[in-house]
């Protein structure tokens, strides 16, 4: 079985992408020479030369803006953001641009391009590098937003971006770039809108994603050994939900919590909840539907506090025992 | 201007590069531009649509001259106040009217409206409800224009307040480095809503700012088409072969408020007048004839076509279909994924 | 009893704040001679000169990037976004610089400024002059996010937020411009963070916040001709919320709706959802928390697709009657 | 350069109007950026620190002459590789250290780090982990100034790579059109991250698009203090008078890699190599010496002091204090309201 980092499942995507499509070619900060500041493009200047992968100057919203209008004009541009924290800058173009264009045109023409948003803590970069903030762009229609936490739903999530006809998000967690696992060597997509179970429970279960898939399924393992039995789902899409994988788990374990970095308020649990809350599932719920999100501050250099800042393995057990032995 | 016939000999290139057919096309359109305008103007003021526009009249030698040197396959990003631009590159007024009366007939099937009407077939990627944001994406045009070894050029229009805009730095300096095949066209009509180039801009001119940017700088008469041709012939043979970007500024005027609740508090009315007597039309109009390229019947009969046409149109649109509300999420996606 | 429409008492809160505090001073697009894009400014520029009235170019990123540095440097700005779908190119100052900074600096400083978004749709004006964003910012830690719903509140929480030492971002419908009503003439504030209720009912509790508090009182007139009482709360704070003032309702009323304008996914209806879901007010539901959101399109600009696109009166007064009819 | 003892009259300003005091100062402070992030560099390697780091060494005399100039009531907007700015505007290298090591006892108790170390109370607003975030921030500040009445200034730190932001432009021409008290100092050390500015930027000298603002614009070598603060006095003393902004171009070099994990992958050795034998710190030294303001053994005592203020703020951040997870929200606000 081959094995490829996280990392590595992306920079093939995006290669046999430009090998398959000549329409698709690569933009974004230092990807070229440099590789990438995560090294997701490595060596792809080499091999497919300075106009198919381009070193931009530091200008987001000219750079957003250039890819959105190479789309229009029937390219298939993939724009790397550094870091997610630095599309605020380029927001204009991703949000009032290539999520309207197609709508205010009335359905005549289609924005196909795919942003690359390194996302997440854990690195010590602080406040301005460590944003969670897919929940913004889960909040536009007109774009599709995604979220991959495995080797092979990277590439196989981000060849699906490619491939789809609207603009495409894909959040990618830097503190899954070096995970490995196994990536078939062939091209493959994973279908955008569907949540994956990873691990089949009765008791309640957890939705959810990217670093947070992992955690779950540690805190499963762990309270497991204590005879609690926890279903986790990969959310894996944040724009479309996949509301019907969750409702039916939620009917069988009749509790939930979600589980998620982004700033708890107002985050993607909120609307998982929602969703649930309003659902028929609502009947089938024995327990508040509770929420472990980022902290209501700002991501913080230390690394006492930045471990606080966001959920943790033996958060996610105490809130799920808790949340198991709340009365029926 | 000594009368041109005495050296038709050495006409200047807009008269002797363009048939007389194609001249009066580029009269025939400016009247539409101005006609269409004025009876958008007129049925919002009967109440008959609602939203707010933005009317370029006094603006169409720029809109139509730019134009007029463009293939169908050229690309264009528009602005706000985007009429001109819009039929320029080839939109039918009975579309554009329908989609400012918000029918599904309309080119965006009513779903734009005045701000965003574009006819996406004629090259136009769109008119843009944001100063500045069609900037970066005439930018991509040209570039995927370049990596498909094509010979087209994208013009993007933006007014003088859009140049304070950070897009127009990163813009400007994108397409030079990549030697991209973009024509920059500012349409400065001294004013960014309330505000005065003076009060706004740093230089007096904003294609000062060119050489900021590597790229030629050029400013001519935006009330003059034959000026604004001859600057256009120029800046597209340019990028056609390769050798990159031009910052092309018309200076013109609109003679009508920014919007509909503009009340004109920061300009004249002498001002307004004294431009009003350089409207682009009639000066075009007189050039023709001067030039023995028509005569005033002909122009009448002109006029008088664009308005049979005009009529036609806004018939057209108030017949038209309004869009169901079921139909509000129809054109969202590409592919709808729930 | 004196009236003022809400855009004149928004402006009487300026002047006042202008005349009894002289480092406060306000900067945006056209708000000298222009008077604002709505009128808010009127003629404050020849009352108080150009050098507190400023027109900014249109450089919004730069605009919002000098309020905080002026913040920073002991002064008072209030910045109007001419339609807050712009703020989106000045995102990176509000949320990395503004609602950062002081959290970066360990609490050393803070970045007393005020943002004025006007908001929402209704005014033909498509998709990209009509959003109401307002969940982006209540995501984010370090923003304050406020939404007055009446000329009253309007004043005071304007002059709130002022006053206060955070960054304040306040949301104006534009349709509520023109309401008059009630305000008094002396300067006074409105707390920010506390919501009102506006009627009191048994049956179920609506939440809304800005038009849609107006909607949903109408709503709440006809339902009580068929003998349903509905209890109206006015959210007017987005960050923080109101948590005790509206568990506290829906544990005496057992059911809940969310009214908002802005798009119903991950809008601030699923924030108040989840925040029930999760609270002991869980147990006292009896029925499935609803949410009447906006729909998941840009606003478009014919009239017909841009009621559709909103929560109206009759949906609001459909879904409440099914609400409070489903089993107890 | 010819021996200066001959010319003591005509001496250059930087040396006329600076006490042997006040020169060995800078030198001192010189010493000091270099060593704390050479210490920091060392400790990160050790794996004492975590996160990532932009290293300033080579470019000190940029950092130190700028802000030589400068009084503690004026502002200055600082970078990611922001250490030498802070130390110039009077910041102390055992806070400094503490921020570095995530201590309570830091200049921003633990919760910035590297990237966002700064001394509030020296008048530094902030280093700033957005590239080119500071350049409005500064206007920002410029304008409080104006208001205020006050003849202080804002000096605006950024790199050659921020001048391709939009933040650039706008800010530019605010500070322009309003005739601000700012500085704009481009310190240009040829690269942005990885990308040289002959490959991302349409002009050889980001100081060539002055002009497009109306402002002077300064092109001085970055590496050698004299030159940094003779430029700074003139364009302090313009800004103090209310004549407005001036852009001043620092032309310098890292000679580490943009970050921790930078290979070096896109410039030579050789480059690297060249531009260490133009290290700022021993030509200042040199120079000090020819003009006799201090000798070799003087010259040793300095780095020494520095040596021993560096280890005592090394062990006072050591020692520190680490923030306890209850205090996480300490600092969200300055009013809570929940
Ligand atoms: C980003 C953004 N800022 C502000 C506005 C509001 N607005 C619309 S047009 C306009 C003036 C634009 O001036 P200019 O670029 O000169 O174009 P003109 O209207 O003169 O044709 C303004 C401020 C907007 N639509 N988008
Ligand atoms: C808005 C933004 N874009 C990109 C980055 C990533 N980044 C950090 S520093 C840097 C290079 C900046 O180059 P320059 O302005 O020349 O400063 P230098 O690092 O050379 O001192 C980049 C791309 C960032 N921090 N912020
Ligand atoms: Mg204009
Ligand atoms: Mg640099």
């Amino acid at each position: 079985m081959r094995e490829l980092s996280f990392a590595q499942a992306l920079g093939e995507a995006l290669a046999q992408a430009m090998e398959s499509d000549p329409r698709v070619f690569i933009m974004g900060e230092d990807i070229g020479t440099y590789g990438g500041a995560f090294g997701v493009t490595g060596d792809l200047v080499h091999r497919f030369g300075e106009d198919r992968v381009i070193d931009t100057p530091i200008s987001e919203l000219g750079a957003a803006g250039a890819a959105v209008g190479a789309a229009l004009a029937g390219s298939r541009p993939i724009l790397e953001f550094q870091f997610s924290d630095f599309a605020g800058l380029a927001i204009e173009q991703i949000v009032n641009q290539a999520a309207k264009i197609r709508f205010m045109l009335g359905g005549k023409t289609s924005v196909p391009v795919v942003f690359r948003m390194p996302t997440g803590s854990g690195t010590g970069a602080a406040a301005q590098h460590s944003q969670s903030l897919e929940a913004w762009y889960g909040h536009v229609p007109g774009l599709k937003v995604i979220q991959p936490s495995t080797p092979y739903d990277a590439k196989g999530m981000l060849l699906a971006a490619i491939e789809d006809p609207d603009p495409v998000l894909i959040f990618e967690h830097k503190l899954l770039y070096k995970m490995k696992g196994h990536v078939p060597e062939e091209q493959y997509l994973v279908p955008i809108g569907k949540a994956a179970v990873l691990r089949e429970g009765k008791d309640a279960t957890i939705v959810g994603s990217a670093i947070m898939v992992h955690k779950a399924l540690e805190a499963a393992e762990i309270l497991s050994a204590e005879g609690i039995d926890i279903e986790v789902i990969d959310l894996r899409s944040i724009r479309p939900i996949d509301k019907a994988t969750i409702i039916t788990s939620v009917k069988k374990t009749t509790r939930l919590a979600v589980v998620y970095e982004g700033v708890k308020t107002l985050g993607i649990g909120a609307e998982i909840s929602a969703l649930i809350a309003e659902s028929e599932a609502f009947d089938y719920l024995d327990a508040p539907i509770i929420r472990l999100g980022g902290a209501e501050s700002p991501i913080p250099y230390s690394p006492i506090l930045e471990r606080a800042a966001v959920p943790q393995v033996e958060n996610i057990v105490e809130a799920l025992r808790n949340l198991v032995q709340s009365r029926a | 201007m000594s009368s041109p016939k005495s050296h038709q000999n050495n006409l200047r290139p807009f008269y002797a590069n363009h048939s007389a057919e194609h001249l009066k096309k580029a009269l025939r359109r400016m009247h539409l531009v101005r006609k269409f305008e004025e009876t958008a103007e007129d049925s919002y003021v009967r109440g008959l649509t609602h939203g707010t526009m933005h009317l370029s009249i006094g603006q169409e030698a720029s809109a139509i001259g730019t134009t007029m040197a463009l293939r169908k396959t050229d690309y264009i990003t528009s602005t706000h106040r985007g009429h001109g631009h819009c039929i320029g590159k080839g939109a039918e007024v009975k579309y554009m009217f329908a989609e400012f009366f918000g029918k599904e007939e309309g080119y965006c099937h009513g779903r734009g409206g005045s701000m965003h009407i574009a006819d996406p077939e004629s090259g136009n990627l769109g008119a843009n409800g944001i100063v500045g944001g069609g900037l970066p994406i005439a930018v991509g045009a040209a570039l995927a224009i370049k990596q498909q070894k094509r010979d087209d050029v994208a013009v993007c229009f933006f007014g003088d307040g859009a140049s304070n805009e950070g897009a127009f730095h990163e813009s400007l300096n994108m397409a030079a480095i990549w030697k991209l095949p973009v024509i920059f066209v500012c349409e400065n009509n001294g004013y960014g809503m309330s505000v005065s180039t003076d009060r706004s801009t740093s230089v007096p001119n904003v294609a000062d700012r060119a050489p900021g940017y590597n790229m030629p700088g050029v400013i001519v008469d935006g009330n003059n088409i034959a000026d604004v041709v001859e600057a256009m012939m120029v800046a597209t043979a340019r990028a056609r072969k390769g050798e990159g970007p031009t910052l092309l500024e018309c200076k013109t005027y609109r003679t009508r408020g920014h919007s509909r609740s503009d009340r004109n508090k920061y300009r004249s009315k002498q001002e307004i007048e004294e431009w009003k007597l350089r409207d682009p039309i009639p000066q075009f109009v007189n050039e023709l004839i001067a030039y023995g390229i028509i005569d005033a019947a002909e122009a009448t009969a002109i006029e008088q076509s664009v308005d049979v046409e005009i009529k036609a149109g806004f018939d057209f649109a108030v017949a038209g279909t309004n869009p169901t509300p079921d139909s509000l999420t129809r054109d969202v996606y590409a592919r709808e994924l729930v």
